[in-house]
C-alpha cells in the first residue's frame, strides 16, 4: 500500500503515556503532494498527538512507536538537532489558539526573522523584506507597519494570519494545521479557510488539517481520515465520506452536526406566541453598558441602546461575534455588570433600582449557566452541595427535602444519584454542564441566562446537552436568554433570535424568519460564512474580506 | 508609560507619609529620655532644660514633626544627639558602604541566577537539576549568619585567602583588585539567599514559559532549544521575575544588618543598631524612613521596569 | 549587507569568568598576603601603620567622659597630660609639666611647664591651655567623672606662660590624679571637638579623620617633643564583635585588638604568632550594684546575703581565665586603701548567705541588668544568677545596651541589681568616693546616701598626704562603710589584656587604659 | 499520592517536633543547670554536645531550646496567619476597606523585618514575646495580601457569579467559596512563613534581641556557639543542624505543596 509519491506516510503509529491519558492506538495515513487531508475526531481521538508526533513535539513522557516517513525517510525517533532542521523548513505547523501561539513580548517582524534565522543566516534587511512579503502573502494590510506591532495589537484573525506566515516563512512542503480556525469567529474562519486554500493552490504545499468541525472539512478537504479514541475509523475522499459514510461513528458525527434553515426556507411566518398576558420575564429598555472607568476617561461602550423583551417561557437566542456585547447583555440581565443607561425589568420589576435585599430575593427566580464547564462549579464542593447551594442560600425546606430536590434534579438532567457525592473534577465536561443546569433549575427559576453553555463541548456531547436543554425548558417552562456564537445551536433551541454587532442590536425576530430570510446585510454575511456540513463543488474563491 | 508611572506615585508618597508619621510617633513612645544620656550625673535642671531646648525637644509633638518633615524636604536631616555631626554626613558614609555592598550582592545574585537557571533549563539534565535544586534549597535554608561565619572560617581563617571583614583601607576606587577581595565574602553571603530565591523562581517560570504555545510555535519552526530559552522564554519570564527581585531588594537592607555585623562592614545596618540603642532619634527616624523609602522606590522601579519589559503594558492595548 | 551572527551568550560569560579568575589569581595582589609576609629583625624600625581593632566608637559629645575604645585611643594618641603615673605606683612622672610642688596647706599646686611643646597646628603650648583644659573638664556638660575634682580648682595663675599655679577651694589629695587624667586641649580649635571634626593636641600622633562607626585615623606628629614616633600612623577600626576582631587578627587584617574576650586572649597567648599584653596597674573592676530605691533592696541583710553568695573565684577562673583577683573590696591591690582582710570579708559562704536571706524573709524576683551583647557580662550575670538561686533568690536577667546601661548608671535608675565595671580604683583612693559614679558620696548610682560615708570621703579627699596617717584612717573608715552597707559588692579586679600580632613591639598604656604608641614599632 | 520530597520534609520537621516534645524528658540535665567543674568541655559520653562557658550541658539546652522555635513556628505564625486571613478576607471584599488595608499593609511590609525587629525590641524590650510579636506583625500583611489575591480571583469565578445571581450575599460567598478555594496557596505560604520564622528567631537571637539568657533557643545557642568559634567549635553544631533540619523540612513541604498545587 506504500506509494512512492506519498509526501508523508504514517504507519501503525501508537503513542502511550506513563499514566492513563488519551493516547494513540494504531493510526495509519498518508498524504500526497498538494493534497488537503482532514483528520477528524472529537477530543481524545488522538488527532493532535498524531500531528505533533510528525514533528517530534510530543509532550515529555510520551512514547511513540510505529513509523512516520517523510518523503520516504523515517522521522520518528530522530534526534532533536535533525528534527530542528526538518521543523519549519520542510514541515511546518499551525496551532489552534492564535491568542497564545505568538510570543507576546516580541514584534511580529522579530518573530518572522527569528524563524528565518533558524534555518540559516540572513541579513536584517533581507529578513525584513521577506517578512513584508510573507505578511502580504497572508493578506495582512499595511505589512510594513504591522511588522513593528506586538501580538496584542492585532486582532484574532490577524494573529492567526501571522502564525500562518511564520509557518510559511521557510516554504515548507507540508503544513500541519491543528484546528486553525476553531478559536475564531465564523466570518474570520471563512476567510482563513479561503486563505489556506489559496496558499495550497499557489504553492502546492500539502496540508494536514486537524479539526472537529465537519463543516470545515466539507469546505476545504480533499480526503478525510476519521479518528476515534486513537484508532482510524474511516478513510476516504470527502465526497465518499459525506455521501456514504461507512462507519456508524462517522454517521453519528455527521448527524450531530446542526444545520441552519436553507435560504428561502422561511415562507410562512410561524404564528407568533400569543401577545404576552403578563409582564415580560425580562425587558431591556434601551440599555447601555460601559467598560472601564469613566473617571479615568477610558470607558468604552459595550452595549449601546439595546431594547429587547423576553416573554415568559420563551427562549431568546442572542448571537453575534466576539465583541458584539452578547455576553455583556446576558451578564447585565443577571445584575453582574453595572448599568450605564436605560433600565432592566425582571418580571416587571426594575432590577437596578431595587434594594440589595430585594435583588437577592429576585435572585430566586434567576439562574445563570456559564460557558466554561471547568470553572462553573466550585472545585471544593461536592456536586450535591453545588446543586443544593441556592436552596441553602434561601433556606428553602429541610435538609432532607433539599437532598430530595437534588436527587430529583439529578434525575432530570439524567445523571445517576450517586454523582451527588463526587467532586466536579471527576466528571466530564458534558456532565459538569448538566450539573450546572441542575443547579440553575433547583429553585425553579422563571428566567435562565445561559452563556454559551455548549461551546466548550464536543459535537456529539453538545447535541445531547442541547436536547436535554430543550426537554428541561419544556418541563420547567422558564424563559431563557441563550447566548451563542454558533448560529446552528441557536437555531436548534431558540424561539426568537437577536443579532448583535458592536454592542448594537442588528435585528431580532423569530428564528426561522431571521435565519431564513435575513433582512440585515450583516446577518446575511454571518449566515453565509457558516460552513455547511456538505462538500461543495470546487468553485471560484469567494471575495476576500478585509482582515478584521 | 509615563501616565502608568504617575498613577503609582501618589500611593507611594502616601505610604511614605504614613510611615514617617508612624516612625516619629513610635520613637517618641519608646521609654528613655535622650536628655538623660546627654546631661550626665552632675547635670542641673537648668543644664537639662538647655539641652532640651537646644534639641527642640521642648516643642509640642506636632511642631517637632512638621519641622522634621520640613527639614527633610530641604535635605536637612537634623543633628545627631550622640555623635554631634549632621545626620546627613553621618549617613553618607554608612549609606555608601551599604549601597556598595548591596549592589554588589545584587549583581552577583542576579548574574548567577540568570546563568544557573538558563543553564538548568537549556541543559535540562536530571542530575544537574537535582544538584541545582539541592544547592538552591541549601541557599534558602542556611541562615545568613551561619553561612557568613562559615565563609569567614573557610576563606579567611583556615585558608587565609580573603579578608575576614571590613572595607578596603584606601577606599573603593584606589585599588579595584583589593576592593574586590574585601567585597567578595560579605557580598556572597548577602547574595546567597537572593540568588537561591531568584533562581528557583526564574527556573520555574522559564519552565512554565517553555510549556507555552508560543514556544511550541517557535519550536515547530525549527528554533533551537538554546534560542527558545534565551530569546523567547526569557523575555517573557523577566517581568514577573523583576517583581520577585523587587521584593528581594526590599529584604536586602534587613539582611545587611546581619552581614554588616559579621563582616564588620560599617554600613547603615550597624549604624541603625547603635543609633537605636543610643536613643539617637534623629538618626533612627531618618534611617527607618530611608529603609521604607528604599522599599517604596524599589517597588516603583519594579513596576516601571516590569511595564517596560512587557509591551502589553508599555504600548497599551490600542490596536 | 550586514550579516547577523546569532549571539553566543555562554561564550561571552565564559570569557568573563576566565578573565575574573585570571585577575584574581595573578594580576592582583592579595589583600591578605600583602599584610602577612613580614620578617622580624628585633630592632626598632620606622614606618608602617598600626591597625587597631576597637570595640566601641568615639562619641564626640562625651569624648572626655564616657569611655570608649575609640575615645580612649584618641585621648592617648593625640593628647598629653601634665604628669603621668607609672602603671604600678602613684608616684607621678613629668610629662608636659617638668616639676610641681603642692603648697603646705594643700590648697594650691605650682607646676613648671615645658617650653618646647607645640600643638599639632603649630601653636605653642602655654599655661593658658592648662587653665582651659581643667575648666573644660569642670563643665558638667561633659559628664566627666572627675568633674567634682576639677571644679574644686578655682584659681589659675597664668602670668608665666611656662608655669602655672592652681588654687583649690579645699584641700585636694587627688590633685595629681586630675593632672594625670586631664588631656591638654586647645581652646582655639575647641569647636571641632564636639563636632568630631578635629582634635588638636600635643601628642605623638595627630588626628587625621573619623568615619563614625567605621574608623579613626591618626598620622605621626614629626615635631613631637618626646621624639619622632616610629609608626607612620595608626588606624583604629571599629569592630564591635569580639569574634570578628579575633577573625581579623587571624586573617592578618589587624595588628592589635582592644576588645578580645579573656578566653580569646588565652587562646591567642598559646600561639607564638601573637602576643598578649596585660595592662597591669590599669586595673578594672566588675561589680554587682544594688539600687536602694528598689524597696526590695532596702534591707542591708539581703545585700550582704548576695555578697556572701556570689562565687568570685569561679567568675575569676572561668570568665576571666584567672587573670585578676577575686575580692569584694573596690580597690586595686596597689592602692593605699587596699586591705587584704576586708577584701575577703565576703568570701563565698553559702550558709551565711542563706541565713541572712532567711532573715529577710520572702524575696520577690529581682531584676538584674547587664550589658547586652557582651559575652563576658552575660557569663558573669548567669553565674551570679545561679549563685543566687542557690540561696533561694530568683533573679531575672535583663540585658541592656551599653549606652542605656551607662545612662542608667549616670541617672541612678537601674531597676534592681546590675552588673557593670568601674575603674578609678587604681588612683588615689579619694578619687573613687568623690568622683566615680558608683561611689560618689554626694549622689551615686545606688542612691546610697549616708552622712557618715560622705564624711569619710571628704576626710580622704582633704587628707594632706594620700599615704599619710590621716588618709589611712579615712580609708579604713571607707572600707568599713563599704563592708557594712554593701550598696555594691565587687566581684573581680582584673586588668585589661590586649592581643597583638607578634610583629608589633613597644606598646605602652596609661593607667586609664589609653594606648601609648610613641615608642611602638612594627616589623617591616 | 505523596512525593518523596514531602515525606523527607515531614520526616525532618516531625523529628525536630518530636525532639522538642519529648526532649526535656530525655535531657540529662536541666537547661540552665550549671555543672560544677564542667567548663567548656568537648563532646564526651557525659556531655554529648559538650558544655558551654557557664558549665551547662549543651545537649540539654538544645533539647529545651527547640521548644522556643516550636512556639514561634507553630503558634506565632498560625496566629499571624489567622489574623491576616481574617482581615484580608473581610476587607478586600469592599473597595474602600480594601484600599485602606492594603496601604497599611504596604507600610508594615515596607520595613525590613530585622530593622523592624530591632526597633520593636527597643520599644518593648527583647524576649520571646518580642520575637512572637515581630512574626505576627510580619505575617498579618503577608497573609492578608495573599488572601486578597485569592478573593480578587475567586470572586470572578463563574461559580461565584452563579451563586451571586441566585442571591448569595458577600458573607456567604466569602465563607463558602472564597475561603475554601484560598486554602491551597495559604498552606504553601504557611510552610514558607514557618521557615522564615525560624530564621527570624535565629537572627534576632543572634543580634541579641531575641530569647534572653539564661534560657536557650536554637538561635541563641548558635550565637553562643559562634562567639566561641575558635575555642569550642562543637558548641554550635547541634543547634545549627536542628535549625537546618527544621527550615529544610518546612521548605521541602512548601515546595511539594506548591508542586502538588500546580499539577
Amino acid at each position: 500500500m506504500t506509494e512512492t509519491s506519498d509526501l508523508l506516510q504514517v504507519d501503525h503509529l501508537a503513542i502511550s503515556f506513563a499514566h492513563p491519558r488519551p493516547a494513540v492506538n494504531d493510526i495509519s495515513l498518508s498524504i500526497v503532494e498538494g493534497e488537503v487531508l482532514a483528520l477528524v475526531g472529537e477530543s481524545g481521538s488522538g488527532k493532535s498527538m498524531t500531528a505533533r508526533a510528525v514533528l517530534g513535539l510530543l509532550p515529555p513522557g510520551a512514547r511513540a512507536s510505529g513509523s512516520i516517513r517523510f518523503r520516504g525517510e523515517e522521522v520518528l525517533g530522530l534526534p532533536e538537532d535533525q528534527l530542528a532542521r526538518l521543523r519549519g523548513r520542510r514541515i511546518a505547523m499551525v496551532f489552534q489558539e492564535p491568542q497564545t501561539a505568538l510570543n507576546p513580548v516580541r514584534t511580529v517582524g522579530w518573530q518572522i526573522r527569528e524563524v528565518l534565522r533558524a534555518h540559516g543566516r540572513i541579513s536584517a534587511a533581507a529578513a525584513r523584506k521577506r517578512a513584508v512579503e510573507l505578511l502580504e502573502e497572508v493578506e495582512i494590510p499595511e505589512p510594513e507597519r504591522r511588522i513593528g506591532h506586538y501580538p496584542h495589537q492585532l486582532s484574532g484573525g490577524q494573529k492567526q494570519r501571522v502564525v500562518l506566515a511564520l509557518a510559511l516563512a521557510n516554504e515548507p512542503e507540508l503544513l500541519l494545521a491543528d484546528e486553525p480556525t476553531t478559536a475564531l469567529d465564523v466570518t474570520v474562519q471563512a476567510e482563513i479557510l479561503a486563505l489556506l486554500r489559496r496558499i495550497r493552490d499557489r504553492t502546492g504545499t500539502s496540508i494536514l488539517l486537524i479539526t472537529h468541525n465537519m463543516g470545515v472539512v466539507a469546505e476545504i478537504a480533499d480526503r478525510v481520515v476519521v479518528l476515534r479514541q486513537g484508532d482510524v475509523v474511516e478513510t476516504g475522499t470527502t465526497r465518499e465520506v459525506f455521501g456514504a459514510p461507512q462507519h456508524a461513528y462517522t454517521r453519528q458525527l455527521l448527524d450531530s452536526v446542526l444545520s441552519l434553515p436553507a435560504a428561502g426556507d422561511f415562507v410562512h411566518p410561524v404564528p407568533a406566541p400569543e401577545p404576552p398576558q403578563e409582564a415580560p420575564a425580562l425587558r431591556f429598555d434601551s440599555v447601555f453598558v460601559e467598560y472601564g472607568s469613566s473617571r479615568r476617561g477610558r470607558a468604552f461602550p459595550a452595549v449601546q441602546g439595546v431594547s429587547l423583551d423576553v416573554a415568559p417561557g420563551e427562549v431568546l437566542g442572542l448571537v453575534g461575534e466576539s465583541g458584539s456585547g452578547k455576553t455583556t447583555l446576558g451578564r447585565l440581565a443577571a445584575g453582574l455588570v453595572p448599568l450605564a443607561g436605560g433600565s432592566v425589568h425582571v418580571h416587571g420589576e426594575d432590577l437596578f433600582s431595587s434594594s440589595p435585599a430585594r435583588r437577592r430575593e429576585l435572585g430566586r427566580d434567576l439562574a445563570f449557566v456559564h460557558q466554561d464547564p471547568e470553572a462553573s462549579l466550585d472545585p471544593r464542593m461536592s456536586v450535591g452541595a453545588s446543586i443544593r447551594e441556592p436552596l441553602d442560600i434561601h433556606r428553602v425546606g429541610t435538609p432532607a427535602s433539599r437532598r430530595a430536590r437534588v436527587a430529583e434534579l439529578l434525575e432530570a438532567v439524567r445523571l445517576p444519584a450517586d454523582v451527588a457525592r463526587r467532586r466536579p473534577r471527576e466528571l466530564s465536561g458534558g456532565q459538569r454542564q448538566r450539573i450546572a443546569m441542575a443547579r440553575a433549575l433547583v429553585l425553579g427559576p422563571q428566567l435562565m441566562i445561559a452563556d454559551e453553555p455548549t461551546s466548550a463541548l464536543d459535537v456529539s456531547v453538545q447535541a445531547d446537552v442541547l436536547a436535554l436543554f430543550g426537554e428541561l425548558q419544556q418541563q420547567f417552562g422558564f424563559a431563557c436568554i441563550f447566548i451563542s456564537h454558533d448560529l446552528a445551536v441557536v437555531n436548534s433551541v431558540a424561539d426568537r433570535v437577536a443579532v448583535l454587532r458592536n454592542g448594537e442590536l442588528v435585528e431580532s425576530g423569530p428564528v426561522a424568519q431571521v435565519f431564513g430570510s435575513p433582512s440585515h446585510p450583516y446577518t446575511q454575511r454571518l449566515l453565509a460564512a457558516v460552513p455547511a456540513a456538505e462538500p461543495k463543488e470546487p468553485k471560484e474563491p469567494r471575495p476576500a474580506h478585509l482582515a478584521s | 508609560m509615563l501616565s502608568y508611572l504617575l498613577r503609582r506615585v501618589p500611593s507611594a508618597l502616601g505610604v511614605l507619609f504614613v510611615a514617617s508619621f508612624l516612625i516619629f510617633l513610635m520613637l517618641r513612645l519608646i521609654p528613655g529620655d535622650p536628655v538623660d544620656a546627654l546631661a550626665g550625673q552632675d547635670a542641673t535642671d537648668e543644664s537639662r532644660q538647655a539641652i532640651r531646648e537646644e534639641l527642640g525637644l521642648d516643642e509640642p509633638f506636632w511642631s517637632q514633626y512638621l519641622s522634621w518633615i520640613g527639614g527633610l524636604f530641604r535635605l536637612d536631616l537634623g543633628q545627631s544627639y550622640r555623635i554631634g555631626g549632621s545626620v546627613r554626613e553621618l549617613l553618607a558614609n554608612g549609606a555608601l558602604n551599604t549601597v556598595v555592598l548591596a549592589v554588589t550582592a545584587l549583581l552577583i545574585a542576579v548574574t548567577l541566577a540568570l546563568v544557573t537557571s538558563l543553564v538548568a533549563v537549556i541543559r535540562d539534565s536530571r542530575w544537574l537539576n537535582a544538584m541545582l535544586a539541592g544547592l538552591n534549597t541549601l541557599g534558602l535554608a542556611l541562615p545568613t549568619f551561619a553561612s557568613g561565619l562559615l565563609l569567614v572560617l573557610l576563606f579567611a581563617v583556615v585558608f587565609p585567602l580573603l579578608p575576614s571583614g571590613g572595607t578596603p583601607p584606601d577606599g573603593y576606587l584606589a585599588r579595584p583588585d583589593i576592593t574586590v577581595q574585601y567585597l567578595l565574602l560579605p557580598a556572597i553571603c548577602l547574595a546567597l539567599p537572593v540568588w537561591a530565591g531568584l533562581t528557583r523562581f526564574l527556573t520555574e517560570s522559564l519552565r512554565s514559559q517553555m510549556r507555552q504555545p508560543y514556544v511550541t510555535t517557535a519550536r515547530a519552526a525549527g528554533v533551537s532549544r538554546r534560542r527558545l530559552v534565551i530569546r523567547h522564554a526569557l523575555p517573557n519570564a523577566l517581568p514577573s521575575t523583576v517583581t520577585v527581585l523587587g521584593i528581594q531588594v526590599g529584604t536586602l537592607l534587613g539582611g545587611a544588618v546581619l552581614v554588616e555585623q559579621i563582616f564588620t562592614w560599617p554600613g547603615l545596618g550597624s549604624l541603625i543598631e547603635s543609633a537605636i540603642s543610643g536613643r539617637d532619634y534623629p538618626v533612627v527616624q531618618v534611617l527607618l524612613l530611608l529603609s521604607v523609602a528604599v522599599f517604596v522606590i524599589t517597588q516603583l522601579l519594579t513596576d516601571v521596569l516590569q511595564a517596560w519589559l512587557d509591551p502589553r503594558i508599555r504600548i497599551g492595548g490600542a490596536r | 549587507m550586514t550579516a547577523v551572527t546569532p549571539p553566543r551568550p555562554f561564550a561571552r560569560l565564559r570569557l568573563l569568568a576566565i578573565a575574573v579568575a585570571l585577575c584574581l589569581m595573578s594580576a592582583c595582589t592579595s589583600a591578605v598576603g600583602e599584610q602577612n609576609d613580614r620578617g622580624s629583625t628585633g630592632d626598632p624600625v620606622d614606618g608602617g601603620t598600626l591597625r587597631v581593632a576597637a570595640k566601641t566608637d568615639l562619641i564626640p559629645k562625651s569624648v572626655f567622659g564616657q569611655s570608649s575604645d575609640g575615645g580612649n585611643a584618641l585621648i592617648g594618641l593625640v593628647y598629653d597630660s601634665l604628669v603621668e603615673y607609672p602603671h604600678d605606683s602613684l608616684e607621678p612622672r613629668p610629662a608636659l609639666a617638668t616639676s610641681w610642688k603642692v603648697a603646705p596647706d594643700g590648697r594650691s599646686i605650682h607646676l613648671e611647664l615645658r617650653d618646647d611643646v607645640t600643638f599639632h597646628d603649630g601653636k605653642p603650648f602655654t599655661s593658658e591651655d592648662v587653665k582651659f583644659s581643667i575648666q573644660t573638664i569642670a563643665d558638667p556638660a561633659w559628664s566627666v567623672q572627675l568633674q567634682r575634682t576639677a571644679a574644686a580648682v578655682t584659681g589659675f595663675d597664668t602670668s608665666d606662660p611656662h608655669a602655672i599655679t592652681l588654687k583649690f577651694d579645699r584641700p585636694l589629695s587627688n590633685i595629681l590624679d586630675l593632672l594625670d587624667i586631664v588631656p591638654i586641649i586647645d581652646e582655639d580649635t575647641f569647636d571641632q571637638v564636639k563636632a568630631g571634626t578635629g582634635y588638636n593636641g600635643t601628642g605623638a600622633f595627630r588626628f587625621a579623620g573619623w568615619k563614625p562607626n567605621s574608623e579613626l585615623t591618626f598620622d605621626r606628629f614629626d615635631d613631637y617633643w618626646g621624639g619622632k614616633p616610629h609608626l607612620d600612623g595608626v588606624d583604629v577600626k571599629i569592630v564591635p564583635d569580639p569574634q570578628a576582631q579575633a577573625s581579623g587578627l587571624r586573617s592578618g587584617q589587624y595588628d592589635l585588638l582592644l576588645g578580645t574576650t579573656a578566653r580569646d586572649a588565652e587562646t591567642f597567648g598559646k600561639d607564638k604568632k601573637y602576643a598578649v599584653l596585660d595592662f597591669e596597674g590599669a586595673t578594672q573592676q566588675t561589680y554587682v550594684g544594688f539600687n536602694l530605691d528598689n524597696p526590695d533592696l532596702k534591707d542591708v541583710k539581703l545585700r550582704q546575703a548576695v555578697a556572701y553568695a556570689v562565687d568570685r573565684e569561679r567568675i575569676l577562673d572561668e570568665v576571666y581565665r584567672g587573670k585578676g583577683i577575686a575580692q569584694n573590696l573596690s580597690w586595686s591591690p596597689s592602692s593605699p586603701a587596699y586591705d587584704e582582710a576586708a577584701a575577703h570579708h565576703y568570701d563565698r559562704d553559702t550558709a551565711k548567705a542563706k541565713d541572712l536571706a532567711a532573715q529577710v524573709g520572702k524575696v520577690p524576683t529581682l531584676p538584674l541588668q547587664y550589658i547586652a551583647g557582651d559575652p563576658t557580662a552575660e557569663a558573669v550575670a548567669q553565674i551570679v544568677q545561679a549563685n543566687l538561686a542557690d540561696i533561694g533568690i530568683t533573679v531575672d536577667l535583663q540585658p541592656v545596651e551599653y549606652a542605656q546601661m551607662y545612662q542608667r548608671l549616670v541617672g541612678a535608675d537601674f531597676d534592681g541589681l546590675w552588673i557593670f565595671g568601674h575603674t578609678y580604683a587604681q588612683y588615689t583612693p579619694a578619687t573613687l568616693p568623690v568622683s566615680a559614679y558608683p561611689f560618689n558620696a554626694e549622689h551615686n548610682a545606688s542612691n546610697f546616701l549616708s552622712d557618715q560615708y560622705a564624711e569619710h570621703a571628704d576626710a580622704a579627699w582633704g587628707a594632706p598626704d594620700p599615704d599619710g596617717d590621716v588618709a589611712e584612717d579615712a580609708y579604713a573608715a571607707l572600707n568599713a562603710d563599704m563592708i557594712d552597707n554593701v550598696w555594691l559588692t565587687d566581684l573581680v579586679t582584673f586588668w585589661p589584656r590586649i592581643v597583638t600580632s607578634s610583629s608589633v613591639h613597644g606598646i605602652d598604656y596609661t593607667k586609664r587604659t589609653e594606648l601609648i604608641l610613641r615608642d611602638a614599632w612594627k616589623d617591616q | 499520592m505523596m512525593r518523596p520530597k514531602a515525606w523527607v520534609g515531614l520526616g525532618l520537621v516531625g523529628f525536630v517536633v518530636l525532639l522538642g516534645i519529648v526532649g526535656p524528658w530525655l535531657a540529662p540535665y536541666g537547661p540552665i543547670d550549671q555543672i560544677e567543674g564542667a567548663n567548656l568541655v568537648g563532646p564526651s559520653s557525659a556531655h554529648w554536645l559538650g558544655t558551654d562557658e557557664v558549665n551547662r550541658d549543651v545537649l540539654s539546652r538544645t533539647l529545651s531550646g527547640i521548644r522556643i522555635d516550636l512556639l514561634v513556628v507553630f503558634l506565632a505564625v498560625p496566629v499571624g496567619a489567622a489574623v491576616g486571613v481574617l482581615v484580608g478576607l473581610v476587607t478586600s471584599w469592599w473597595n474602600v476597606t480594601d484600599v485602606i488595608t492594603q496601604r497599611v499593609f504596604d507600610v508594615v511590609l515596607a520595613f525590613p523585618t530585622l530593622i523592624f525587629a530591632i526597633a520593636l525590641s527597643a520599644f518593648i524590650g527583647p524576649g520571646v514575646w518580642t520575637i512572637a510579636l515581630v512574626i505576627v506583625s510580619l505575617e498579618v500583611p503577608v497573609f492578608g495580601r495573599l488572601v486578597r489575591t485569592s478573593v480578587r480571583s475567586v470572586r470572578e469565578m463563574p461559580y461565584v457569579e452563579a451563586a451571586q445571581v441566585t442571591g448569595a450575599g458577600s458573607w456567604w460567598v466569602l465563607r463558602r467559596h472564597v475561603l475554601p478555594n484560598s486554602l491551597e496557596p495559604l498552606t504553601v505560604q504557611l510552610a514558607v512563613s514557618m521557615s522564615v520564622a525560624v530564621f527570624i528567631e535565629a537572627a534576632m537571637s543572634f543580634l541579641g534581641i531575641g530569647v534572653q539568657a539564661p534560657h536557650p533557643s536554637l538561635g541563641s545557642l548558635i550565637k553562643d556557639g559562634t562567639t566561641l568559634m575558635y575555642d569550642a567549635p562543637f558548641l554550635a553544631l547541634g543547634p545549627l543542624a536542628l535549625v537546618l533540619a527544621l527550615v529544610l523540612g518546612l521548605l521541602l513541604i512548601s515546595q511539594s505543596l506548591s508542586e502538588a498545587h500546580r499539577d
